[in-house]
């Protein structure tokens, strides 16, 4: 079993009114050392071994998981299951 | 380390661990008489649960049975899942109130998503489709960061919930006090309608019957939910935070087709949802109410999580679960139907006729009871009840009048900033509140209207609840509550009909605030009678405390009413310029737990507004019938802030100006908050008629299209503004104290 | 004339459709549960509003990868009409029948309100029967309903007039304060504001119903010999 | 500047509709090789260099950007700006 982890994200140029908000709080906060923000999604999905996984992982990205309008993403394939 | 289902009987009692899970030691001893023996661990468990306040209101039992419960056109009372009134045509409308409050402390969004999926849950498992929401929110004040939050995400879960689910959220009510602070109150009322033929009662009759679970799996979340329910607000109470549910609404909307799908199956006997403690208060109390047993094997129960010990399958407050019982060997017409759904439906268990809830685990029995020990045996407790010395002191004061007003327009602006007065735009605009399209009148009128689609019918719907006078006084606050519900739907113009109650109050052994809830609820019963409004539904959230203080005594009141035509249905708000403005009912001088003292003092003393029944009924009753008979053109209750605030909110709707002249003293005329008071506007060609109908009504003035808002005591001009800026003050007041930095 | 509903788990603007199209309309309309899609037989498609699997992921992105929608490319192609209302909006994009994608709102808050539009294209079959330039007002609501399209994309929907509703003040931020938009071929309208709750006036607005109307108007004179 | 990335996912035994929504229908899809899938955040801050950012970061998460109820977090600082 391999955990796949994929990082998707706004692409540059997309404007991203979640980031923005949070970097004014965490301003507001306190934190005025923040200069940016960008809030994306993190998906972990457990897959079984397969010779062709990185090609597979390709497809259901394109296909499902990130919107290729406004979305880049990235993933990395580890071994074992995530706890 | 020793799994706590492994901890046995003799070490449950030699270490009290009973007494963890909130049992009395009396208690405990009377669960041995019942059992001849010990209790095992997931016995113990399953009394606790059901022992505990939330599901056998043990310390309220004895009040809840003063309210007036039975009328010719109440179907359902007290007792199910919720109260059904018949609305006519073979028709009839399903509801409840429920409270969320410890789960949405803990966490808001979840707490009060979830609080929204359950009272929906209770109302569809009778077989109505639900149609309206709608909740009673109270916070501490908009001033600190923590309030804000809570505020903010509260309102998010509510919409989060209800919007995907798509029940629109219809109205509700959202007040702030400084008692509310660490215990903020989330209660969701949940309204449906239904064919009386289709009404579904939970009761699992049928020896040899089959039990089916459908619905989410059954995770480890939400165990001791029903105790933590019953307890205060601690530092401990963050320890248990791990056991928050989360709601999912996606699951619930197919859960709600499914359902509405299989009432029409023959094969369909009982039905009810799990709700607080799970699926043993939802199994026993089937088959309590059918006079039967119940035998389970909790293997065939779905789970989510590994190893779940047979305690916590009983205890899980996993959300989107339903129990059915349906008719042996027909189980696959009812699976088909939840499968199209995607969802599972699973039998778990059998109808007996030994009157014994058994549980089987890895072919081992785990628990053995007799089932009704767990509803009918569960104690009941007469807790001893003492005057508060508060109370009396307020009783002998003389009473408060507000000396500092100099000011009548700084007042006026004031008061319509204040956050339980201003503008509930933020709020609601986040609520879906028109889908299902029946929404006649969407939120931030008095009552909510809902057609009743296919006649020419429609429900008024409202929650109220003044928690401020409740405190002061609450035999007349619990009557003030019931009468201002039954105001606002008869503005909108409906007939009251009957009422839900969630009453949300402090510790009940403090016997002050016991003598609260027994006070409040003397007092609704005696409005109910005086209303005709008998109650048909409820809940109860005890303990809302934080640090040792109490909330104020807070049951708020949801109410339904029927309008017998939509031209009945009556705007709250000013409609053409050169109506004639009238007040129902006279003003004196009433300022105790008012608006205005609450700005000018920041505090509430003395004595409540003074309540007379007759005059409430007769006054209400005569406007609904000026409203019937079609010479009404709007109509809005004086509440908080009086008469002057009320004139501003009713021409806040559109784009009218008032010409209002007053006699006696300003603040009592402007401000009190003297109760059974009505402010409509009439066609000129209607006075006559209005006036020959309708006692205790002064013509006041007219509506304006000069946009200014201008009133004048003892013939000297005291007020005047532009409208616009007034309405600009109350719309902004809340998003405007929720950006401002903490 | 006769309407397939399309029915996806949570959509729940689907009734309402429908009674717009029956009650309101007159028109003849089946609730189509998703899978049990036979799309032959229609005259015109709709995807209602409401959660599709939760809004899960992204708003309409699990149901956008349905076999019906499959079969709802086909009839498209085949020049059927489809509407897509709010959620129903949001399949058509995630599809890929409509250009763009849907971003939260800017305020990050769901809003529920009727909302003033403008008809910029009545020379659609779902604009005909309004004027162009026509004020009209809307119930909205949505909390994704932020539409997005690069620069690129935005000349070429104001070159082909693509663009049929905006918004009088936008609400949730979208680009060119769109608020509704049609293919090149002119068959498929997607639309954030809700037309299906506009079709009577007890219910606060019946600015919608010319919207049905139009694909009614345009359906007789295409198909129905000797209207 | 320093680019801090932060992985927010739902704590063990917490109810993951989303995620169990993407599972199903990656299965449906062609995938019947993925048995699990959660669904997190991903957040990505510019912050400007600083000797306690460690602490500081740990303070964001805790009072803003994960909710310690249902939610835990990881974090990673990198050097530089992210493109
Ligand atoms: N304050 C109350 N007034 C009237 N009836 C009440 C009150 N509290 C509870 N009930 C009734 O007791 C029954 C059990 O309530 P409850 O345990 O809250 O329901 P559920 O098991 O669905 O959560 C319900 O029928 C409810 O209407
Ligand atoms: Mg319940």
């Amino acid at each position: 079993m391999k955990t796949v982890k994929v990082y998707i994200t706004l692409k540059q140029g997309v404007l991203d009114p979640q980031g923005k908000a949070v970097q004014e709080s965490l301003n507001k906060l306190g934190f005025p050392e923040v200069h940016g923000a960008r809030v994306g999604r993190f998906l972990e999905l457990q897959v079984d071994e397969h010779a062709d996984i990185d090609r597979q992982i390709k497809e259901m990205c394109a296909k499902l998981l990130a919107n290729p309008v406004i979305e880049d993403y990235q993933y990395t394939i580890e071994e074992g299951v995530a706890q | 380390m020793l799994q706590a289902s492994e901890i046995n009987p003799e070490v449950i009692e030699k270490e009290y661990i009973y007494k963890e899970m909130g049992l009395t030691d009396a208690e405990y001893k009377h669960i041995k008489n019942v059992l001849g023996r010990r209790p095992n661990f997931t016995e113990t468990g399953i009394f606790s649960v059901m022992w505990s306040e939330h599901c056998s209101y043990k310390t309220s039992k004895p009040l809840l049975k003063k309210f007036p419960t039975k009328a010719p056109h109440v179907l359902q009372g007290p007792g199910e899942g919720a109260g059904i009134i018949d609305i006519g045509g073979g028709q009839a409308a399903v509801f409840k109130i429920e409270s969320h409050n410890h789960p949405s402390a803990v966490e808001p969004y979840q707490g009060a998503a979830t609080g929204v999926g359950g009272i929906i849950r209770d109302v569809f498992s009778m077989g109505a489709r639900p149609v309206a929401l709608l909740n009673s929110l109270r916070f501490g004040n908009l001033d600190s960061g923590r309030v804000k939050y809570l505020f903010e995400e509260v309102v998010n879960g509510i919409a989060g919930y209800g919007n995907c689910v798509g029940v629109p959220t219809v109205g509700g009510e959202v007040q702030f006090d400084n008692c509310y602070e660490g215990n903020p109150l989330v209660n969701a009322m949940c309204v449906g309608l239904i064919d009386q033929k289709d009404i579904q009662k939970g009761i699992a009759a049928g020896i040899g019957n089959t039990v089916l679970y459908a619905g989410a799996p059954t995770g480890r979340d939400g165990i001791h939910g029903a105790t933590f329910a019953s307890e205060d607000l601690s530092e401990e109470s963050e320890s248990k935070r791990p056991s928050v549910q989360v709601g999912d609404p996606f699951m619930e909307k197919l859960l709600i087709e499914a359902c509405l799908e299989a009432i029409h199956c023959d094969a369909l006997v009982g039905m009810q949802d799990m709700g607080a403690a799970g699926l043993t208060s939802s199994a026993s109390e089937m088959a309590s109410k059918a006079g039967t047993g119940m035998e389970m094997d909790l293997d065939l129960v779905p789970q989510r999580e590994r190893n779940m010990t047979p305690y916590e399958l009983m205890l899980s407050e996993s959300q989107e679960r339903m129990l059915m019982v349906v008719k042996a060997g027909e189980e696959q017409e009812i699976v088909d139907i939840f499968k199209k759904y995607g969802l599972e439906a699973v039998a778990v268990g059998r109808v007996t006729e030994d009157h014994q809830f058994r549980l089987l685990h890895k072919g081992e029995v785990v628990a053995d009871i007799p089932v009704d020990s767990l509803a009918e045996d569960a104690p009941v407790y007469h807790k001893p009840s003492k005057v508060p010395a508060y109370y009396e002191e307020y009783q002998q004061m003389t009473d408060y009048y507000p000396e500092d007003v100099k000011n009548y327009t700084e007042t006026l602006k004031a008061l319509l900033q204040q956050p339980t007065i201003a503008s509930k735009e933020w709020v609601y605009d986040q609520y879906d509140s028109m889908v299902q399209t029946n929404t006649v009148v969407t939120p931030g009128s008095d009552a909510a209207v809902i057609r009743v689609r296919g006649t020419d019918k429609a429900l008024a719907v409202t929650t109220d609840c003044n928690s401020r006078y409740i405190y002061l006084d609450p035999e007349t606050g619990g009557q003030i509550a019931v009468a201002e519900a039954a105001r606002n739907i008869v503005c909108s113009g409906g007939k009251p009909l009957a009422l839900t109650d969630g009453l949300n109050f402090g510790n009940p052994d403090k016997p002050e605030n016991f003598w609260q809830m027994e006070k409040s609820v003397d007092g609704m019963s005696a409005a109910s009678l005086a209303l005709n409004t008998p109650v048909i539904s409820g809940n109860v959230s005890l303990y809302n405390e934080s640090n040792n203080q109490a909330i104020f005594p807070t049951p708020v009141v949801g109410m339904v009413g029927l309008l017998e035509s939509l031209d009945h249905v009556t705007p709250s708000f000013f409609q053409h310029a050169g109506d004639a403005i009238y007040v129902i009912g006279k003003a004196e001088a009433e300022f105790g737990g008012s608006e205005l003292q609450n700005v000018l003092e920041n505090k509430y003393f003395g004595k409540a507004p003074a309540l007379d029944l007759t005059t409430e009924a007769k006054r209400q009753q005569q406007l609904l019938a000026a409203i019937q008979a079609g010479i009404i053109a709007s109509a809005h209750d004086v509440a908080e802030g009086g008469l002057a605030v009320a004139l501003a909110e009713s021409s806040f709707g559109k784009q009218t100006g008032i010409d209002v002249a007053l006699e006696g003293d300003a603040v009592t005329e402007f401000f009190s908050e003297t109760q059974s008071r009505f402010l409509v506007s009439v066609r000129p060609e209607n006075k006559t008629a209005f006036e020959e109908m309708v006692e205790d009504a002064l013509a006041i003035g007219t509506v304006t299209d000069d946009g200014d808002y201008q009133i004048s005591i003892n013939s000297e001009r005291t007020i005047e503004q532009p409208m616009e800026s007034l309405k600009a003050l109350w719309k902004g007041a809340i998003p405007c104290l929720l950006k401002s930095k903490d | 004339m006769k309407f397939a509903v399309i029915v996806f788990p949570g959509s729940n603007c689907d009734r309402d459709m429908y009674h717009a199209v029956t009650s309101s309309l007159g028109e003849e309309a089946d609730l189509v549960w998703y899978e049990e899609a036979n799309l032959s037989g229609y005259d015109a498609i709709l995807l209602p509003g409401g959660f599709s699997y939760g809004d899960y992921l992204r708003s309409g992105a699990i149901a956008s990868t349905s076999h019906v929608v499959t079969e709802i490319k086909q009839k498209a192609d085949m020049g059927i009409p489809v509407l897509g209302v709010c959620n129903g909006f949001q399949i058509l994009l995630e599809a890929g029948l409509l250009p763009g994608a849907m971003l939260r709102n800017k305020q990050l808050k769901f809003m529920c309100h009727q909302e003033k539009l403008v008809v910029e294209n009545n020379q659609t079959r779902f604009s005909s029967a309004y004027t162009t330039k026509e004020a009209i007002s809307l119930p909205i609501a949505h909390g994704e309903g932020n539409y997005y399209c690069d620069e690129g994309e935005l000349a070429e929907l104001e070159a082909n007039n693509q663009i049929v509703f905006r918004y009088a003040n936008n609400p949730n931020g979208s680009v060119a304060d769109i608020a509704g938009i049609i293919n090149q071929q002119g068959n498929v309208l997607g639309m954030m504001p809700h037309p299906e709750r506009a079709t009577e006036a007890v219910l606060g607005s019946s600015d919608g119903l010319k919207l049905f109307k139009s694909v009614v108007n345009h359906w007789r004179e295409a198909y129905v010999a000797g209207v």
